[in-house]
């Protein structure tokens, strides 16, 4: 089995079911020849040829609208989004179109598609290219919005999208594109959209997170045993629609959560999960529920990305809290 | 200064508003009975249709209504002149084009009196629904065409838009991809020279719309949209050119809007003086009458036979729509995703238990 | 003092700002000669002139756009895009420039626009003219987000939008534009942007909403005091950035909340809501927090809609639950 | 079939890649030897930057950079015919502009080095920030442009947007409402033939981009972006008539992006042979310096003196630059509004705290 990176996986699945399913299409902008701007894409066009890989004009609204028409006519669109900053242009396609086709046509018309997207910040990238702003489409009915943690769940769960007969948003943790590998064999098995995932299993305190914020969360989970304390950690994954009850169960276990995300707080996914929590199992907490964020502020530039950021200490410092509240 | 470029564009009109031919060549269906005939026909349906839906709405019968007052030729001459295999992607003005594709009167009612159920056409299986928000169709339109051209078929895709919608980058996105993707598509613009309230001299600058798709390289061609001849001929020669996969047309028809925006304007507000009397005078209906009296094919008698007749398939797609019970409250949740997620799942039972409370008090 | 319903408070407020401050201009699709879709800006024409009161081609990236442009010189756009399901073509300039020019350039250039938008539903509208997406601004940091709930408010907040500093989105809930009058004096006083206002008094339960929601709460709170429960009601009004200390201390009195909000429940400002309270007041709670809300499915066709929106009686059998939960 | 509109594309060039003047009409400039010093000085000196900037990446002293390597007639053409009151109103690859407008090459890196105080230009006040997202500067531009004539005011308004650039809608809503309005808009296409990986022959299928003026009503012009003297004498006219009320103007300038794309890119993976080779023959620097050789007014001497004391200079700004201590932690909350809400202030506080902890390990 091939050691590979997320991006890798990605760039395998991607292979993997074009190669399965010829109504598989990839398009976006410098995916062909140049293989994507992280590689995401690379070979695909030499495997696939340029009428399945296609490098489009420059344009986001377009990529997404045409991207709708053809998934209509039963192409399936896998379309890149360059980086998740450039995904606005293409809001009033995602929003009004791609997440109502079925529901509008009363089901005549369905739109099984991929749109994806690197997200996220840490990567010492220029202004709106590390922006994390899932929880925006995560409140669309009509759209799945998918976030792959590490390279396994990249492979699976991109060959879950592009099978899902519903639109499909997957953003991917560039931060953490090349910092791990995993054994990934290229077996066209899926995981499971829709679904939480248990990482780690522990008794006093439940860690929530997903993309690239879930590797500092594991490091604090690690740090927490040293020091005594057990931590459950789940990968949300699927961050619409939400799979609570697992989130749900594990606090009624540990009668304590914090969540942790890189986005701002205020809005933001935490938010969601922490009223869900609120609403369902109020009384099963043993301390308050804590989030930690990004600040509610605009992402600054790289030499101040660092402070900006979730770090293990972050994390640390509101866990102790958490665990100690009494 | 050396000259690299060069572009111009032509107008054609077959017939004018005294129903009178201003060329000699003529195409050949402007010479066939039936199909004159059958364009008239389907013009005076919709101008029927739409003074029945406007007549609902005053009642409280059905919700904000866009007629196509005027702009009949329009949709009637691209429509008629569709293959049922190709692909309409047509815009929320678009009943004309819509019911000569296949979409019935029902849906269309069915659409503006607030039941999706409207859209989900029983013969136009392919066609997209209307979209409201202006201009986004013409990139669906360009994604239908990319697929048909994937997959090798020889059919075309026609979408409408209106002129004031050419302002939206949407529109602008959708004409240059489908340039340089040489696709199967031809974009209609109905210029009914108001958007809503905003007349043209304070739209674009353009002297004509037709001229935009110099931006994109594609061919264009501005057309009396008052004379359904010149609108399907032009139609009909930009989707044979699109099936043989010599790539897209900009068609710009030219007409006026007889009517207000919708059921929810009021066009006296901004409309000038004398406007409608002129409109009126070049209105398309009357003149395809008078050029098919010159011909000989046309009576009176054919005329109160025939609106008699439509009349009857009018009030019988009324009688329909308003006999149609609204849907269960769950068809809410039933077309949101194939699977519906476990939590929207409560909520649907929740709906449905207000929904049955509700129907015991 | 004249009684004036919400939306002639808004035309109102802008005529006076207008007249008070020859910066200010109003520019959207219809606003001219026709005075706006639902009349807001009905004679600032005949008032101001085309020049003060532009009619715009029809493209809302260009609305917003260009209305950053003309604040950066010193000029006060309020911009109005038609309905709020049409501001999505201006997503990417008001959440890359609208809501970062201040902070992009450390000061130097400021944006003091409004950007309104009639919203919400209940008004028998086709397709898009009936959403609720307050949520997804009020992610945006650099935004403020502000919501009237009726005439007197919507002519202060209006005002005060216009005279602030930064770019306010300043959405109209349509429903009501016509169902109450206020006796509201044109003297130009304005309402505070930032805080909640607590419209009635209570000390069993919290009920807290915005806009036209705000109409069914107060229905439901006075049909409680009947049945002897003391409902407070705070209208959140400015929904970004969040006054929520008006809340936190609300629930610390009454020990119970309930949000009351049109638009889908998963990710809308009420598990904002319910998010701080769980993190901050979460022992002070005697319930737990609920949230009446729209459905998580798309706002469907008038038809349905009633069956869609919260009612009285949502409210209602929300607030007995959680007054008598124990 | 009547023609109702006629449309062409200019194209001019006065200086071709041998350094010959290829018409005897040249503008005025083109002989004062001190406009076609500092000219050449401008563009050698953004490409000493751009070659440094490059350098710190490569050493980790830089993030993503720019640079315009064979694109410094554009900027530097343009850029020198704006008057100080005017505004520019860049694009990310727009230092050569920018600097000729007041921007200092210490800012320009400062802001690709990660520092917000970058576009807090001290001297070009007005000048608009980057706008990474592409094609959205056109409509800040307009903007710009409605407020300066709202205002009455005799300035005008540069913005710049690469060939692939306009394939936005908002490019194209920008042109079309400065068409109607007539704004005092000057658009300058970059065009280097590349959009990251992608070549014009996929980007649209227009003959020149200049034509998509035409979807606008607007005038257009098509240069050859390597001859400094052409891009800047087509500005000074767009300028003067922009400021005499006279409306909008888009200059298509074609180049060639002899570098990468940024310092992220390798143009190797996509690049055809010998299109470099070829490129450097027509690049704008060594043009000039041919042109005022042959004019008797610079030698080898002169040619030293100059990119000796640029050298200096341009080592001063990153002198400058690196010396430049970041910004303290609460800078991130500080302009985020002129008032920072109560929340948002605890966690500037926490983020000063923190900092404060790691400052103390
Ligand atoms: C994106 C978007 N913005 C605004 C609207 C509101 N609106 C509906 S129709 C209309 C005018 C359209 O005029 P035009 O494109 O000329 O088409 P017509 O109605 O005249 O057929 C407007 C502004 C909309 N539906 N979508
Ligand atoms: C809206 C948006 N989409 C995508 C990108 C990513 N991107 C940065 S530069 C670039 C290519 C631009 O090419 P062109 O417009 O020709 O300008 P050039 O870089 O060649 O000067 C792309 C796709 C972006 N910055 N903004
Ligand atoms: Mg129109
Ligand atoms: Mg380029």
């Amino acid at each position: 089995m091939p050691a590979v990176t997320l991006i890798e996986a990605v760039n395998m699945a991607l292979s993997h079911e074009m190669e399965r399913d010829s109504t598989v299409v990839a398009l976006g902008e410098d995916i062909g020849t140049n293989g994507g701007v992280f590689r995401a894409t690379d070979g695909l066009i030499k495997k696939f040829g340029k009428e399945r890989v296609i490098d489009t004009p420059l344009a986001e609204s377009m990529i997404a609208g045409v991207s709708i028409g053809m998934a209509a006519q039963g192409i399936k669109p896998v379309a890149e989004i360059q980086f998740m900053g450039f995904i606005f242009p293409a809001a009033d396609q995602i929003i009004c179109h791609m997440a109502r086709m079925r529901h509008r046509t009363r089901g005549r018309i369905t739109l099984p598609m991929v749109m994806r997207a690197p997200f996220g910040g840490g990567i010492h990238a220029p202004e709106h290219h590390s922006e994390s702003t899932e929880a925006l489409f995560a409140h669309i009915p009509g759209l799945k919005v998918v976030i792959p943690s590490n390279p396994s769940r990249a492979y699976g769960l991109m060959l879950a999208a592009i099978r899902d007969p519903d639109p499909v948003i997957f953003l991917e943790p560039k931060r953490v594109y090349r910092i791990v590998k995993h054994e990934v064999e290229d077996n066209g098995e899926e995981y499971p959209l829709g679904c939480c995932f248990v990482d780690r299993e522990g008794t006093d305190l439940t860690l929530i997170s997903w993309g690239a914020m879930l590797h500092e969360t594991h490091m604090a989970a690690e740090q927490l045993a040293k020091e005594g304390i057990s931590a459950e950690v789940i990968d949300v994954a699927t961050v619409s629609p939400l799979d609570i009850d697992t989130i749900l169960e594990s606090v009624e276990k540990t009668g304590r959560a914090l969540i942790v995300q890189e986005s701002p707080k205020a809005g933001g996914l935490g938010s969601e999960i922490a009223a869900e929590i609120a609403e369902k199992r109020v009384f099963s907490l043993l301390a308050p529920i804590g989030r930690v964020a990004g600040y509610d502020t605009v992402m600054p530039y790289y030499r101040l990305e660092k402070q900006y950021m979730p770090t293990v200490d972050r994390i640390l410092e509101q866990a102790r809290k958490i665990v100690e509240y009494k | 200064m050396t000259t690299v470029a060069k572009f111009e564009i032509k107008y054609t009109q077959y017939i004018d508003q005294n129903g009178k031919p201003t060329t000699k060549k003529l195409p050949a269906f402007a010479k066939d009975a039936d199909t004159l005939k059958s364009l008239y026909r389907a013009m005076c349906q919709v101008r029927q249709l739409d003074t029945k839906a406007y007549a609902l709405q005053r009642t409280g019968k059905m919700g904000t209504y866009p007629a196509a007052t005027g702009q009949e030729a329009i949709g009637v001459g691209f429509g008629s002149a569709l293959n049922k295999e190709d692909v309409l992607v047509p815009y929320y003005r678009g009943q004309a084009a819509m019911i000569q594709h296949g979409v019935t009167m029902e849906e269309v009612l069915l659409y503006w009196g607030g039941d999706e159920r409207g859209s989900d056409y029983q013969h136009a299986r392919e066609d997209f629904p209307i979209a409201v928000p202006i201009a986004t169709q013409c990139l669906h339109a360009a994604g239908v065409g990319k697929a048909i051209q994937l997959k090798g078929e020889k059919r075309c895709v026609a979408t409408e838009i209106g002129e004031g919608g050419t302002s939206e980058g949407d529109f602008y996105e959708a004409i240059n991809v489908a340039g340089i993707w040489n696709l199967p598509v031809v974009f209609v613009i109905n210029n009914n020279q108001w958007a809503i309230s905003v007349p043209s001299e304070i739209q674009t600058a353009c002297e004509t719309y037709a001229q935009k798709a110099i931006a994109a390289g594609i061919e264009a061609v501005q057309v009396d949209g008052n004379d359904v001849i010149a609108v399907r001929d032009a139609a009909e020669k930009a989707y044979a050119k699109a099936r043989a996969g010599k790539g897209a047309t900009l068609i710009e028809a030219v007409s006026l809007r007889l009517c207000d925006h919708t059921t929810a304007d009021d066009a006296r507000r901004y409309r000038p003086e004398g406007e409608l009397d002129e409109g009126w005078k070049a209105e398309p209906i009357l003149r395809l009458r008078k050029y098919m009296e010159s011909l000989g094919i046309w009576t009176e008698a054919d005329e109160e036979a025939l609106s008699k007749e439509i009349a009857e398939e009018v009030q019988q797609a009324v009688d329909n729509y308003l006999a149609t019970e609204p849907q269960a409250p769950e068809t809410m949740f039933d077309y949101l995703y194939e699977e519906l997620p476990a939590r929207t799942m409560e909520q649907r039972e929740y709906a449905i238990k207000l929904a049955q409370a509700k129907g015991a008090k």
